[in-house]
């Protein structure tokens, strides 16, 4: 059974949002998803599924306040505490059951209303063999950083064009939090946040709610005319202990891309699919992640993004801008990427349009300090 | 539609007030015993699902990514699933639909909880469950809306205490038959009515332990589940559903979200007369009140009715619908999520007749276990059958 | 089946007889209100319970909130409740919020607002009454905070009491 | 109404916990504080030797039963020169953070870096970890103080 995007909202993402609640930035979120497809939330839908994790929302137990701006009370909705991508697999294993229509998939951020991010992202550090060291969760970057350009033996200045393209690419983009026109000069005079992360490789955090409404097969055509195909899905996850995880490689990723590829029927992702958005947390995340998922090898990888990875190159990476770009939304982040290249495959993406974009893949991964990823492949064509 | 999804391996750790283990290492536990069970190895095992309650009490921000190793999620496609209380059976309905796709074949779920880490009592971490504006600078406790939706339910259908004390020691009695059981002790009636008094309407005996503790099932597609054992336990039905956050906007008396997830239990099982089709029970009974009105809302009863099905002795494990014969969260414990999983397990022993001491009477081939959190809000309901 | 794990006793935890860390989370917020909220507190600042209605099923809510959860309709008719209301539900608590024992109780309790419709009510405290008089059904007032004391929270009413009769 | 006077309200998780170090870390630790060394557990079946050490191996699932003493020598996988503190503000003296391998584990321990200069840190040289006063230890991680660079001679 196939699953279909039929419709999809966003708020566009910007630093601070103080004129609406959470509750009332997904309703708007939503009310523009299910007007694209004409359907009735309190009718129409089978099931919800919001991504959510309650220490950055500041409640225990938050799926208690997902379903009312949804409009899904007293139906089945759950969490995941997961990346929204996640969220999306999770709607089409329930519509590839036979027992759900349409799916309805949520996350937000609001970044903003977080006054110690820091403080948070350390109480996901081990207790007992990571957390006393009292250390501020940038070190693993630093650390995984510095590894990589060890091992892969690649300069700096690779992650300062990552940021300047992605930024870049965020001018056109005006959902983008965040579009600059920077140089490798103001990558260089970043300050050093964990040596050899500089803030600039970091992706800020932004708001914003990101709403999707999945169907299947027999449905999908009567909801929309521009059904986006999910052709391929795959997660996976490696270890979430620092200690026994083989920091030179991402085999979570290479495993969920290949769980992916296989179901879509793809072989070779360079040349059958067209551009991809994938999970630039970090900069550097960017380079590994494209190793991983089999777009770029280790030897080509400084050619690759230097000639190809841009907007007008064979294989465009992250012309929406990216985190970097248009900015972190915790754990809408994915559904952020899905809705981007979902604009590009419906060619409504305007200024930041693609000329080839009828297929894509669309990758998240879960951020510090775990190892959990996952991907998924869109296509404008039912195959 | 869907295909067929079987239990076919069960494991548990004991239920204690406070483990010397970590999350993780209950977790393993847990999910090597279900392994076990059925003679399963990890690299057979498709896909997890992990299920816990709210990361506070662990105290341990993006718990489902921190619990993974332990249960057994390395290297695979993993998912932390969170319906507050009701997580420990909806993680089954996950686990379901994982397989019942196509997509997954074999999949474990470990539900896990270790509330004695927080400080300086795990109660108090409820404080954080209320809306942040509207309600929690009047300082709320737990207690509270459990003690608001009891006197509801009391004054709307006249009940006494002792209608509901009934089901404490019930519960309590069924419990000393069970390995896991984090309290072992006999009480009376009168020792229910005489408890202290927390938030009247409840008192100290009408309230389950908090628990820390780990369960994991193994959940495989029918191929799997006719090789592995030869006494599959089905899952017939899932059905889950979330009412408004808006908890002061409703009638209390009667859980219209726990009716609605059971019927979307019942229509996928045919159950068509639970009364009848349902031979045990298994409702979540983390306060004692809560078993009844969950009965109501499971459709066992009529409303108002389950006080007296408990006086005449028909939920006893002797009796013609037993519920609760593991003892419930009031007996065996309440580690949240772990606990609803639990209650599947009992299910799962139940229908294949190796309860031991706790076997019920009757013949029984279809029987649920249902779970309820978040605010007085959410009904997760799995239908088992053989 | 093997049913693991080891239990400690309480002492082994204060005496520290077990490998311990601990941790204190620095986990704060400012989270924005938004319309409804927004207005809701700006409200009790004022001394007022505001609410809204929805113009399909004509309900009157409160909290107030941009959307109807049943209809899923915007709303946007903000409307002046009164600050009296009744007992939907209550209980004597024993208990705070840290667990710790009080003799007095505190009662919470649902207090359905008159303005607002049938069933629609608030989560409280109840004041000026002794814990056995509280009933449900009973009429109760809101006592507000002195008015330069006001800050916009919830706790601008201190507490419900009873209407003398 | 049409001002909205109250626009945020502030206010926190307050989550206080005591963690437990679990059946291997206790184990761990108290060889740590009582005897200054690492204690790891070794999977035969993977060939993996855990430090710190796990009751598991989350590779195979297996359950760990055979404790091996490591040696204190190890080697730098990473570093990082950390300028950001807990509080996310900017620290006065940066930190220097490391991954080090031990000698014949298959794991990394991350932690502190001491006497060492910015300038000497090499991905690849050798370290050893230096452990608090045995008076001084506590029985958790922070018992070793930080490691620092096996110097020759």
């Amino acid at each position: 059974m196939k699953v279909a995007i039929v419709g999809m909202g966003i708020t566009p993402l910007r630093p601070l949002s103080p004129d609406l609640s959470y509750k009332e930035l997904v309703f708007s979120a939503a009310v523009k998803a299910y007007n694209e497809c004409g359907i009735n939330p309190r009718k129409d839908v089978d099931t919800f599924i919001t991504c959510a994790e309650d220490y950055n929302e500041g409640t225990s137990i938050f799926d208690e306040y997902t379903p009312d701006q949804l409009g899904g009370a007293l139906k089945p909705n759950h969490t995941l505490t997961q990346d929204g991508l996640q969220g999306i697999i999770a709607a089409c294993l329930q519509i590839k059951t036979g027992y759900f229509n349409i799916a309805v998939v949520e996350a937000h951020a609001k970044s903003s209303n977080i006054l110690t991010p820091d403080g948070i992202a350390m109480c996901a550090l081990d207790p007992i063999y990571i957390r006393p060291l009292n250390l501020s969760s940038y070190f693993i970057a630093g650390l995984e950083f510095n590894r990589f350009l060890h091992s892969s033996n690649l300069d700096p200045a690779i992650c300062g064009e990552v940021v300047v393209k992605n930024h870049r690419n965020a001018l056109k983009n005006p959902y983008a939090a965040f579009p600059a026109n920077l140089t490798l000069d103001d990558y260089f005079a970043s300050e050093v946040l964990s040596f050899p992360l500089r803030k600039l490789d970091v992706s800020e955090g932004a708001d914003g709610a990101c709403v999707f409404v999945l169907a299947c097969e027999s449905v999908a055509d009567s909801l929309t005319k521009k059904p986006i195909w999910i052709s391929g899905f795959g997660w996976n996850s490696g270890t979430p202990n620092l200690e026994t995880r083989n920091w030179d490689e991402l085999s979570y990723v290479e495993k969920a891309a290949k769980m992916a590829y296989d179901m879509a029927g793809i072989r070779n992702p360079r040349r059958e699919l067209h551009f991809a958005e994938i999970d630039d947390t970090f900069s550097y995340k960017e380079l590994q992640h494209l190793q991983a998922l089999g777009i770029a090898d280790r030897m080509e990888i400084e050619s690759f993004l230097k000639r190809e990875s841009y907007p007008e190159g064979s294989f465009p990476i992250n012309p929406s801008g990216g985190s970097l770009g248009m900015g972190h939304l915790y754990e809408a982040t994915g559904l952020l990427r899905l809705y981007s290249a979902c604009l590009q495959l419906r060619k409504e993406a305007g200024s930041f349009q693609l000329p080839k974009s009828d297929c894509a893949l669309v990758h998240s991964w879960r951020g510090l300090p775990t190892e959990s990823t996952a991907c998924v492949i869109i296509s404008n064509k039912r195959s | 539609m869907g295909r067929k999804v079987a239990i076919v391996g069960v494991g548990m750790t004991k239920f204690v007030r406070r483990a010397q283990e970590t999350g993780k290492e209950l977790a393993f536990y847990a999910t090597k015993e279900a392994l076990n069970y059925c003679g399963m190895k990890l690299n057979q095992i498709d896909a997890v699902v992990i299920g816990s309650a709210p990361d506070t009490f662990d105290g341990v921000h993006m718990k489902g990514e921190y619990l993974l190793d332990g249960a057994g999620g390395f290297n695979k496609p993993t998912l932390r699933c969170f319906v507050g209380g009701g997580t420990g059976v909806f993680a089954v309905a996950c686990g379901w639909y994982h397989i019942a796709s196509g997509v997954i074949d074999s999949c474990l779920v470990v539900c896990e909880e270790k509330m004695s880490s927080y400080q300086p009592h795990p109660q108090a971490a409820f404080l954080t469950i209320f809306d942040h504006t509207t309600e929690r600078p009047l300082k709320p406790n737990l207690l509270w809306i459990f003690a608001l939706e009891m006197n509801r339910y009391m004054t709307t259908y006249g009940l006494k205490k002792e209608d509901i004390a009934r089901v404490a020691v019930k519960n309590k009695r069924n419990a000393l038959d069970h390995p896991s059981a984090q309290l072992k002790e006999e009480v009376t009636l009168e020792d229910v009515l005489n408890s202290e008094v927390l938030a009247y309407p409840v008192q100290r005996l009408d309230v389950s332990p908090v628990s820390d503790g780990a369960c994991a099932i193994v959940m495989v597609n029918e191929y799997i589940a006719r090789r592995v054992t030869s006494k599959p336990v089905w899952i017939e039905g899932v059905g889950w559903a979330l009412d408004t956050a808006y908890w002061t906007n409703r009638d209390l008396a009667y859980p219209r979200y726990v009716e609605e997830a059971a019927r979307m239990a019942y229509k996928m099982a045919g159950v068509t007369n639970p009364r009848y089709d349902i031979h045990v029970a298994e409702p979540y009974d983390p306060f004692d009140y809560k078993e009844l009105h969950h009965m109501e809302g499971l459709l066992l009863c009529d409303r108002g009715e389950a006080p007296r099905m408990t006086a005449d002795g028909l939920t006893e494990r002797d009796g013609e619908l037993p519920v609760c014969p593991s003892g419930g969260l009031l007996g065996v414990g309440n580690p949240i999520a772990a606990a609803g999983l639990m209650k599947v397990i009992e299910i799962f022993l139940q229908l294949r007749g190796e309860a031991g001491k706790r076997q019920i009477a009757r013949k029984a081939k279809r029987g649920l276990a249902q779970a309820w959190g978040d605010l007085m809000q959410v009904g997760t309901v799995v239908v088992l059958g053989i | 089946m093997r049913f693991l794990g080891t239990g400690l006793k309480e002492e082994d935890i204060k005496e520290r007889k077990v490998s311990l860390t601990y941790w204190k989370a620095d986990a704060k917020y400012t989270w924005d209100c938004g319309q409804a909220i927004g207005r809701y507190l700006s409200g009790l600042k004022e001394g007022k319970i505001i609410g809204v209605k929805c113009h399909k099923c004509g309900r009157i809510l409160v909290p107030p909130r941009i959307f109807c959860e049943e209809c899923f309709c915007l709303l946007s008719e903000w409307v002046e409740l009164k600050d009296t209301g009744q007992v939907n539900t209550f209980s004597l608590c024993y208990v705070t919020w840290d667990v710790k024992r009080i003799k007095e109780p505190q009662i919470p309790a649902v207090i359905e607002i008159d303005g607002a419709s049938p069933g629609i009510g608030i989560m409280h405290l109840l004041g000026e009454v002794k814990p056995e008089k509280v009933h449900i059904g009973m009429k109760v007032v809101a006592v507000w905070k002195e008015k330069e004391k006001r800050e916009g929270a919830i706790t601008d009413i201190l507490y419900f009491k009873p209407i003398e009769k | 109404m049409k001002n909205i006077e109250i626009k945020a309200f502030a206010g926190e998780l307050p989550v206080e916990s005591l963690y437990t170090a679990g059946i291997a870390g206790e184990r761990f630790f108290r060889s740590l504080k009582e005897e200054g060394t690492l204690l790891a557990t070794y999977c035969p079946k993977c060939e993996l030797l855990l430090l710190p050490p796990k009751i598991y191996c989350e590779n195979c699932f297996e359950e760990l039963r055979e404790w091996r003493k490591v040696k204190n020598e190890g080697i730098l996988k990473s570093y990082t020169i950390l300028h950001i503190g807990p509080d996310g503000k900017r620290k006065e003296i940066p930190e220097i953070v490391g991954m080090i391998k031990m000698k014949d584990t298959t794991t990394v321990l991350i932690h502190r870096l001491g006497n060492v200069k910015e300038e000497e840190l090499e991905i690849g040289m050798r370290v050893e970890a230096v452990f608090k006063p045995e008076k001084e230890r506590k029985g958790d991680i922070n018992d070793i103080l930080y490691f620092q660079p096996i110097r020759k001679g």
